[in-house]
C-alpha cells in the first residue's frame, strides 16, 4: 500500500519539495542563518553538513516550525511543497507536523518521554492523526515496530523508553516519525550518539523506509563521508551561510569552495597520512565577521571577502558562494 | 588576522560604568532590592545614632498615637516611638540573622565535610542523624532549643543557628559527593597529590563557594525564624525592640491602632522581600540554569 | 627489544550483582565480566590504540592499567611491578612518568583554578622547577600545545572545547612523562578541531618520543595516530597487532565489521552487522561475538577462543579467522 | 518491589529512632528537676525519693529511654503537670486534628490555585502576566505569614467583618461553619505554598518544555495544550511531589504561627504554651509528632517515586 502511494507521489509534479530562498533567521537579534538558498526535489535526500554552530540543526527545527517563539525572527522564504512556512500559523503547523513532516533526533533516549510507554508514544499518530480504532492502532503499531526491525514488538509496546538500548530507541523514533507516512523526514544527527556498528544499521533503515514510502529526507550530519553515502544532494554550511551546494558527487567530489576543501582535508580515511585543518575556530554568534564568514580562516581570503558577502551562484547541480573558487 | 580582531576588541571594550548601566537596566528589581537591603544594613549599623527617639523612651503624653509630625509612624501602647523602634529592630534582625547563619553554616560545613569525605558507615550514620534533624522544621527545632536554653537574644541566635546545621550539612555533603566524583579529583590523585592537599585545593574551594551563596540566601530564613520565635513570645524579651515582638504587642490593638503592628510588620516584610530578590539574583548569577525553584 | 612499560597478564575484572529476587530472598548472584583474560604489553615508544564500541571494556582496561582499580584476577604490571602495589619512590615515579588525558577534559580541570595554576600543579608537585621558572615552563608548555600566553590567566569556563583539550594535554606534559594515556581525547569535537589536535598529538609524540596509549571508538583516529592496535569486544581483546597490517587484512570478523561500518566517500553503505552488543551479564559459553558473527559455525558457540599469535606480531581470538579463509 | 519497600521502611524506622533519641536527649538536657517540678515547692525527702523511683529516674539512661519509647509507642505519653491530664489525649486526640485540618486545607488551596497559575506563567513566559505572577509569588514566598495573618484579620475580620478571626470548629461536626472558621487561617498559611508552587511549577515546566521529548512531541503534531499538560506536567509531577514532601516541615512551622495568630488550639499553640510553662514532656510530644508526621509523609513520597518516574522502578 505504501509502495503505490510512493510511486504516485514521485510522479506528481516537478515542483521541489523544499525550497529555501534567501532565508535568514535571528535569535535574540543575533544572526543565526544568513540568506540561505537551496532546493530539494521530491524523492531525493539532502544532507546539511558543517561544523557545530553552522546552523544546520536550526534549519531542521525551523522547517518543523519548532522555532516559533522566544525572540526568533525569520525573513525570506521557506517553502514546503509550495506552501510558505515562514508565515504559517499554529493551526496550520499542527496540520503539517506528524502528518506530512516527521522528525528524528540525535539523542533518541531524550526524545522519548520517559514517563510514557512506547505504545503510548505510537498511539498519538495512529489514533489521533490517522483516526484508527484501538484495535487497528495496536495492529499498525506492531507492524510499524516490525518494519523498523524491532523483534518482540508486542512486549516492546509496553516497555518504557529507558528499557531499550540506544539503537532500539532510535528505531522506535523512526517508527513514530514515519507512522503517518510523511512526505519529508528530517533526521537531526540520527546516528552520532550510537556505536559505529549500529550507525550503519540506522542509516540504512532510514534510507530504506524513506525510499519505500516515496518520501524525502533531510539529514543533518557532520560526517562528510556518510553524507556522500546517504544523500543525493549536499548543502555545506559555515556559520549560518551556505558555502557550497548541489549534487553530492560535484560538491564533495569536485569541491571548489575553500571551506568544503578544508573540511574534506580533515576527514580521516584509513590511508590518510596528513591532515590539513584550517587554523582557528568557528566564530561565536555574537561576533560574526562581516562579508564571507569563513574569510578569517580562509587561505585565499582577500579584502573583498571581508567587505562583501559573496552571492550563491551557479546551477542547481552546483552552487558556490566564493569570490575565489579554486 | 587575529591581531586586527584583538585591536578591534580593545577599541570596542566598554568602560566599566557602561556595563553597570546596562546591568541596572536589565535587572532594576535586583538593584532596587540590593539598595533597600543596604539601607536596612546601614540603619542597623548606625543604630540609635540615627533614630529620632530612644527606642525605649516612653512618651507618657502620647501612648498609641497615630502617625503625627512628632512621631512620624505613631507610638505603641507605652508611648514608645515606632519609627525609632523599627529602626533599632533592624539591628536585632541582622544580628540574629547573620550570626545564626554563620553558626549554622560552619556547623553544617563540619558535619557535611565529615560525612562526604568519610563515606561508608560514618557517612550513613551522620546522614541519618541529619535526616532526623531535618524531619523537624527549623522553627520547631528552634522552639525545642529555646525550651532548653531559655529566652534572650543570644539564646535565639544559638537556637536558630543549631536548627540550621541540618540543612547546611545536607547541601555541603551533596556538594562534596558531587565534587569528589569529578574527574579532576581523580586526576589529582593519579598525579600523586596527597589526600589533604586534594581536599584543601580541589574540594574545599568548590564546596565553599556554593555554601557562601547558600548562606546569604538563608539569612532571610534565619531572620524569619527568629522573629517568629519572638512573635509567639518565646524569643527575645521586651523591651528589646524586636520586630516579631512588636508585631505581637500590636496584634491585640489591630482594630483601633493598626500602625502598631503595621510598622514593624512592614519593616520585616520589606526586608525579607528585598533579601529574597537579592538571594534570587545571586543564585541566578551563580547558576543561570536553575531559575527560581524552591 | 625495548623495555616493557605496561604488561597486563590475563587480567579479569568482574563485578557481582545482587538483587533480582523477592524481598529477603535475594536472587542468584550474577556476574558482570567487564574484562576477561586480557593480555597486553606496551613497550617504551609504542603507540597503542584500544578500539571498541561502548561496553567493550576499554575504559575498565584503562582503569586497571592506571591502578585505579585492581583486577579480580591476573596482574597489571608497570616496569615489572604490580601497579596497585607500587610503594614510595617507585610509586612517585609512576605518578610522574604516566600522565592521563581524560575524555571529559573540562571536568578534569578544577574550575576554580586559572590555567597557570592548573599546569603548574604537576610541575610544583613533582618539584621539576621552582620559583619563577615554573611560570616560564608553563608558558613553554602552552606554546607547545599552540595556545597563546594570554591563556595563562583564563579559567577553564572561558575556554572553548578545543582549547580546554589543549590545556589538558599541556597539563599532562607538565610532569615530563614517558607515557600519555588518553581516553577518547578527540571525540565529540568538530572535524577541524579534531584534526588540529590529532596533528598536535602526532607531533608531540614524535618529538618527545612519548609512549601513547589511546582509547578510541574511531578506527580512523586509531590508524592515524597509532602503530599498534587492539580491538576489543565485550571485555576481550579479539585482535591485536600492527595497525596497518590489521586494517589492510583484518583477521577477526568483528574487526572486519568495524571497518565496513566506517563511512567511505561515495561507497554504498555496506551491509551492517546484525544485532547489538549483548549485555555482559551471564554470558553464554563460546565466542562472545558468535551471536552476531556472519561466519559463526556451531563450534563457535561451544569453545571460547583465546587470543593466539598468528605471526608478524599479530594475534587473533577466532577459530575461523578471515586470513585463514582467504 | 517488596525489597525496595522493605528497605525504605527499615530506613524510616531507623530515622524515627534517631528522632526519638533526639527528643529524649532534649528532655534530658532541659533545665530543672522534673521531680521537683511535679512535687511543687514543698515536699519531704521520702516523697522525693519515692517519686524519683516511680518516674524511673534512678535507672540508667538507656533503660529510661527504652521505658519512655515503649510508653510513647503504646500511647502512654505521661501527664501534664499543669492540667494533670494525659498528654496523649491533649496532644494527639485534641491538638493534632486541628493542625492537620489547617495544614490540609492550606495545602489544598495552594495546589488548587498554585498549579494552574504556574502553568499559565510558564506557557506565557516573559509576558506581563508572567512578570506579574513572578512578582506576586516572590512576595508571597518572602512575606512573613504571621504578619499576613494579622493583616487579613484587620482587613476581612475587623474592617469588613466577613470572617471570624479566631477559634476552631471541626469541619467533621459542622462542615460549613468549620470551613467558615478555617478560611482566613488557611488563606494565611497557604500563601507561602501557593507562591512556592507557582515558582516551582513554572521553573520545572519551563525546563521540561525545553527537553528534546517535548520538541519531539511537537514534531509529532501534538497540540500545545497536550504538550504542556501531558508531557510537561507529567514530568513536573516528580519534582513537585518531592518538594511538597520536603516542605511539609515549613507547612507545620507555618501552622504553629498561624495557630498563634488565630488562636487555634493546635499543636503549635500547645508547644508554645508548653515552652512558657516549662512543660518539657509536652514539648517533647510535639516534637515527636511533627517529626513522625514529616517522616511518614516523606516515606509515602519515596514510595511514590517509581510511579512518578518509571525510570526509578526497582527491578
Amino acid at each position: 500500500m505504501s509502495l503505490q502511494m510512493s510511486s504516485s507521489a514521485v510522479q506528481a509534479t516537478s515542483r521541489p519539495l523544499v525550497e529555501l530562498e534567501d532565508f535568514s533567521l535571528w535569535r535574540q537579534n543575533r544572526s543565526v542563518l544568513d540568506g540561505l538558498s537551496f532546493t530539494l526535489p521530491k524523492g531525493q535526500n539532502l544532507a546539511l553538513v558543517g561544523e557545530s554552530g553552522a546552523g544546520k540543526s536550526t534549519i531542521g527545527l525551523a522547517l518543523m516550525g519548532l522555532l516559533q517563539s522566544q525572540g526568533v525572527k525569520m525573513a525570506g522564504r521557506a517553502r514546503f511543497d509550495g506552501q510558505d512556512l515562514v508565515s504559517l500559523n499554529a493551526r496550520a503547523w499542527n496540520g503539517l507536523r506528524g502528518r506530512r513532516l516527521g522528525m528524528i533526533f540525535q539523542d533518541a533516549g531524550a526524545a522519548l518521554d520517559p514517563c510514557f510507554t512506547i505504545g503510548h508514544h505510537l498511539a498519538f499518530p495512529l489514533r489521533r492523526l490517522l483516526g484508527l480504532s484501538s484495535r487497528q492502532a495496536t495492529e499498525r503499531a506492531l507492524a510499524l515496530l516490525e518494519s523498523v526491525g524491532i523483534n518482540d514488538a508486542k512486549a516492546r509496546l509496553k516497555a518504557y523508553p529507558h528499557e531499550l538500548s540506544g539503537g532500539m530507541q532510535q528505531r522506535v523514533m523512526i517508527g513514530i516519525a514515519l507512522a503517518c507516512e510523511p512526505d519529508l523526514l528530517i533526521a537531526d544527527e540520527p546516528t552520532s550518539a550510537l556505536d559505529v556498528t549500529i550507525q550503519a544499521q540506522i542509516v540504512r533503515l532510514i534510507q530504506d523506509r524513506v525510499r519505500m514510502q516515496g518520501a524525502s529526507c533531510i539529514f543533518v550530519l557532520h560526517d562528510l563521508a556518510l553524507a556522500s553515502q546517504a544523500c543525493e544532494r549536499i548543502v555545506v554550511l559555515y556559520a549560518g551561510q551556505v558555502m557550497e551546494a548541489g549534487l553530492a558527487e560535484v560538491v564533495l567530489g569536485r569541491s571548489r569552495h575553500p571551506y568544503t576543501q578544508a573540511l574534506k582535508s580533515c576527514v580521516i580515511e584509513l590511508d590518510t597520512a596528513a591532515l590539513e585543518p584550517p587554523p582557528g575556530a568557528a566564530p561565536s554568534l555574537d561576533r560574526m565577521p562581516s562579508g564571507c564568514r569563513f574569510a578569517p580562516r580562509c587561505p585565499r581570503a582577500s579584502e573583498r571577502c571581508t567587505a562583501e558577502k559573496p552571492p550563491l551562484q551557479g546551477t542547481e547541480a552546483h552552487q558556490i558562494a566564493c569570490w575565489h573558487p579554486g | 588576522m587575529s591581531e586586527t580582531l584583538l585591536v578591534d576588541k580593545i577599541a570596542r571594550r566598554p568602560a566599566w560604568w557602561a556595563g553597570l548601566g546596562s546591568y541596572i537596566r536589565h535587572r532594576p528589581f535586583f538593584i532596587l532590592a540590593l539598595l533597600v537591603t543596604l539601607a536596612f544594613l546601614a540603619i542597623a549599623l548606625l543604630g540609635t545614632a540615627v533614630t529620632p527617639f530612644d527606642p525605649t523612651f516612653q512618651d507618657m503624653e502620647a501612648p498609641m498615637s497615630p502617625p503625627s509630625s512628632t512621631h512620624w509612624l505613631g507610638t505603641d501602647s507605652y508611648g514608645q516611638d515606632l519609627l525609632s523602634r523599627a529602626m533599632a529592630g533592624a539591628r536585632y534582625a541582622f544580628l540574629t540573622g547573620i550570626c545564626s547563619v554563620l553558626l549554622g553554616a560552619l556547623g553544617g560545613l563540619a558535619v557535611g565535610l565529615m560525612a562526604g569525605l568519610a563515606g561508608g558507615r560514618t557517612e550513613w550514620f551522620l546522614m541519618r542523624i541529619v535526616d532526623a534533624i531535618l524531619a523537624l522544621p527549623s522553627l520547631v527545632m528552634a522552639i525545642a532549643f529555646i525550651a532548653i536554653l531559655g529566652q534572650g537574644v543570644d539564646k535565639v541566635i544559638l537556637a536558630v543557628g543549631l536548627a540550621l546545621i541540618g540543612p547546611f550539612a545536607r547541601t555541603v555533603r551533596a556538594d562534596v559527593l558531587q565534587v569528589r566524583a569529578l574527574p579532576f579529583v581523580e586526576a589529582a590523585g593519579l598525579m600523586g597529590i596527597g589526600k589533604l592537599a586534594i581536599v584543601r585545593r580541589h574540594i574545599l574551594p568548590n564546596v565553599f563557594f556554593p555554601l557562601v551563596v547558600q548562606a546569604t540566601i538563608r539569612i532571610s530564613e534565619a531572620i524569619l525564624v527568629s522573629s517568629s520565635l519572638s512573635f509567639i513570645g518565646i524569643g527575645i524579651v521586651p523591651p528589646t525592640p524586636d520586630w516579631g515582638l512588636m508585631i505581637a504587642e500590636g496584634r491585640g490593638f489591630v482594630s483601633f491602632a493598626p500602625w502598631m503592628s503595621g510598622v514593624p510588620g512592614a519593616a520585616l516584610a520589606i526586608l525579607l522581600i528585598a533579601l529574597a530578590i537579592v538571594g534570587d539574583g545571586i543564585r541566578e548569577q551563580m547558576d543561570p540554569k536553575q531559575r527560581a525553584g524552591h | 627489544m625495548t623495555a616493557l612499560l605496561f604488561e597486563l597478564l590475563d587480567v579479569e575484572k568482574s563485578y557481582e550483582l545482587r538483587g533480582g529476587g523477592a524481598a529477603f530472598r535475594p536472587g542468584p548472584k550474577r556476574r558482570l565480566r567487564a574484562l576477561d583474560g586480557v593480555r597486553l604489553t606496551v613497550a617504551r615508544g609504542d603507540s597503542v590504540a584500544l578500539v571498541g564500541e561502548s561496553g567493550s571494556g576499554k575504559s575498565t582496561l584503562l582503569r586497571v592499567l592506571m591502578g585505579l582499580t585492581s583486577p579480580t584476577d591476573g596482574r597489571a604490571l608497570y616496569g615489572g611491578q604490580d601497579v596497585t602495589q607500587l610503594k614510595g619512590e617507585r610509586r612517585a615515579a609512576f605518578q610522574r612518568e604516566v600522565a592521563m588525558v581524560y575524555q571529559d577534559a573540562r571536568g578534569s580541570l578544577n574550575p576554580r583554578l586559572p590555567v597557570l595554576d592548573l599546569i603548574a600543579e604537576p610541575i610544583r608537585h613533582h618539584k621539576l622547577r621552582a620559583g619563577p621558572a615554573v611560570r616560564d615552563r608553563v608558558l613553554e608548555l602552552l606554546d607547545q600545545v599552540g595556545l597563546p600566553a594570554a591563556t595563562l590567566k583564563r579559567y577553564p569556563s572561558q575556554l572553548s572545547g578545543g582549547q580546554v583539550r589543549r590545556v589538558a594535554i599541556a597539563r599532562a606534559l607538565a610532569s615530563e612523562p614517558l607515557t600519555i594515556v588518553a581516553d577518547e581525547a578527540v571525540s565529540g569535537l568538530d572535524v577541524s578541531t579534531q584534526a588540529q589536535l590529532l596533528n598536535l598529538l602526532v607531533e608531540l609524540q614524535r618529538r618527545m618520543g612519548l609512549t601513547l596509549i589511546f582509547i578510541t571508538h574511531d578506527l580512523g583516529v586509531a590508524s592515524f595516530l597509532c602503530d599498534q592496535i587492539a580491538v576489543m569486544y565485550l571485555g576481550r581483546i579479539v585482535e591485536t597487532g600492527p595497525t596497518r597490517a590489521i586494517l589492510e587484512r583484518p583477521a577477526h570478523p568483528y574487526t572486519q565489521a568495524l571497518l565496513n561500518a566506517q563511512p567511505r566517500f561515495f561507497a554504498p553503505i555496506a551491509q551492517p552487522l546484525q544485532g547489538e552488543i549483548p549485555s555482559p551479564i551471564d554470558l553464554p559459553p563460546g565466542c562472545r561475538f558468535a551471536g552476531r558473527c556472519p561466519r559463526a559455525v556451531p563450534a563457535c558457540r561451544e569453545d571460547d577462543p583465546a587470543l593466539m599469535p598468528s605471526g608478524q606480531g599479530r594475534a587473533v581470538a577466532c577459530i575461523r579467522p578471515l586470513t585463514a579463509a582467504a | 518491589m517488596l525489597l525496595f519497600v522493605g528497605r525504605k521502611l527499615a530506613q524510616t524506622i531507623f530515622i524515627l529512632l534517631m528522632v526519638s533519641i533526639v527528643s529524649f536527649t532534649l528532655l534530658k538536657l532541659a533545665p530543672g528537676d522534673p521531680v521537683q517540678m511535679a512535687l511543687g515547692s514543698e515536699y519531704s525527702q521520702e516523697a522525693y525519693a519515692s517519686l524519683t523511683h516511680e518516674m524511673g529516674l534512678d535507672q540508667s539512661l538507656v533503660v529510661q529511654y527504652g521505658h519512655w519509647l515503649w510508653g510513647f509507642i503504646t500511647g502512654d505519653w505521661g501527664r501534664s503537670y499543669v492540667g494533670r491530664t494525659p498528654i496523649f489525649q491533649y496532644a494527639f486526640v485534641e491538638a493534632l486534628p486541628v493542625t492537620l485540618t489547617l495544614a490540609a486545607s492550606a495545602l489544598f488551596l495552594a495546589i488548587l490555585i498554585g498549579v494552574p497559575l504556574g502553568v499559565l506563567s510558564a506557557a506565557r513566559q516573559d509576558t506581563i502576566l508572567d512578570a506579574g505572577t513572578a512578582a506576586l509569588s516572590l512576595t508571597g514566598t518572602a512575606f512573613p505569614s504571621f504578619y499576613l495573618g494579622i493583616l487579613l484579620i484587620w482587613i476581612f475580620g475587623v474592617h469588613f467583618g466577613l470572617f471570624p478571626t479566631m477559634g476552631f470548629v471541626a469541619p467533621w461536626q459542622d462542615f460549613l461553619d468549620g470551613v467558615y472558621h478555617m478560611t482566613l487561617p488557611a488563606l494565611t498559611l497557604s500563601t507561602y505554598f501557593m507562591a512556592m508552587i507557582v515558582r516551582l511549577v513554572r521553573a520545572n515546566l519551563i525546563e521540561a518544555l525545553q527537553q528534546p521529548y517535548v520538541a519531539a512531541a511537537r514534531a509529532r503534531g501534538e497540540s500545545e495544550r497536550r504538550v504542556i499538560w501531558l508531557h510537561g506536567m507529567r514530568n513536573v509531577l516528580m519534582p513537585l511531589v518531592t518538594v511538597l514532601g520536603l516542605q511539609l516541615g515549613a507547612l507545620l512551622q507555618g501552622a504553629v504561627l498561624t495557630e498563634t495568630v488565630f488562636s487555634l488550639p493546635g499543636v503549635g499553640q500547645m508547644i508554645t504554651n508548653a515552652v512558657l510553662n516549662r512543660e518539657y514532656l509536652v514539648v517533647q510530644a510535639g516534637v515527636m509528632m511533627t517529626g513522625c508526621l514529616f517522616i511518614f509523609v516523606n516515606l509515602l513520597v519515596d514510595l511514590a517515586y517509581p510511579w512518578l518516574d518509571p525510570r526509578l522502578k526497582p527491578r
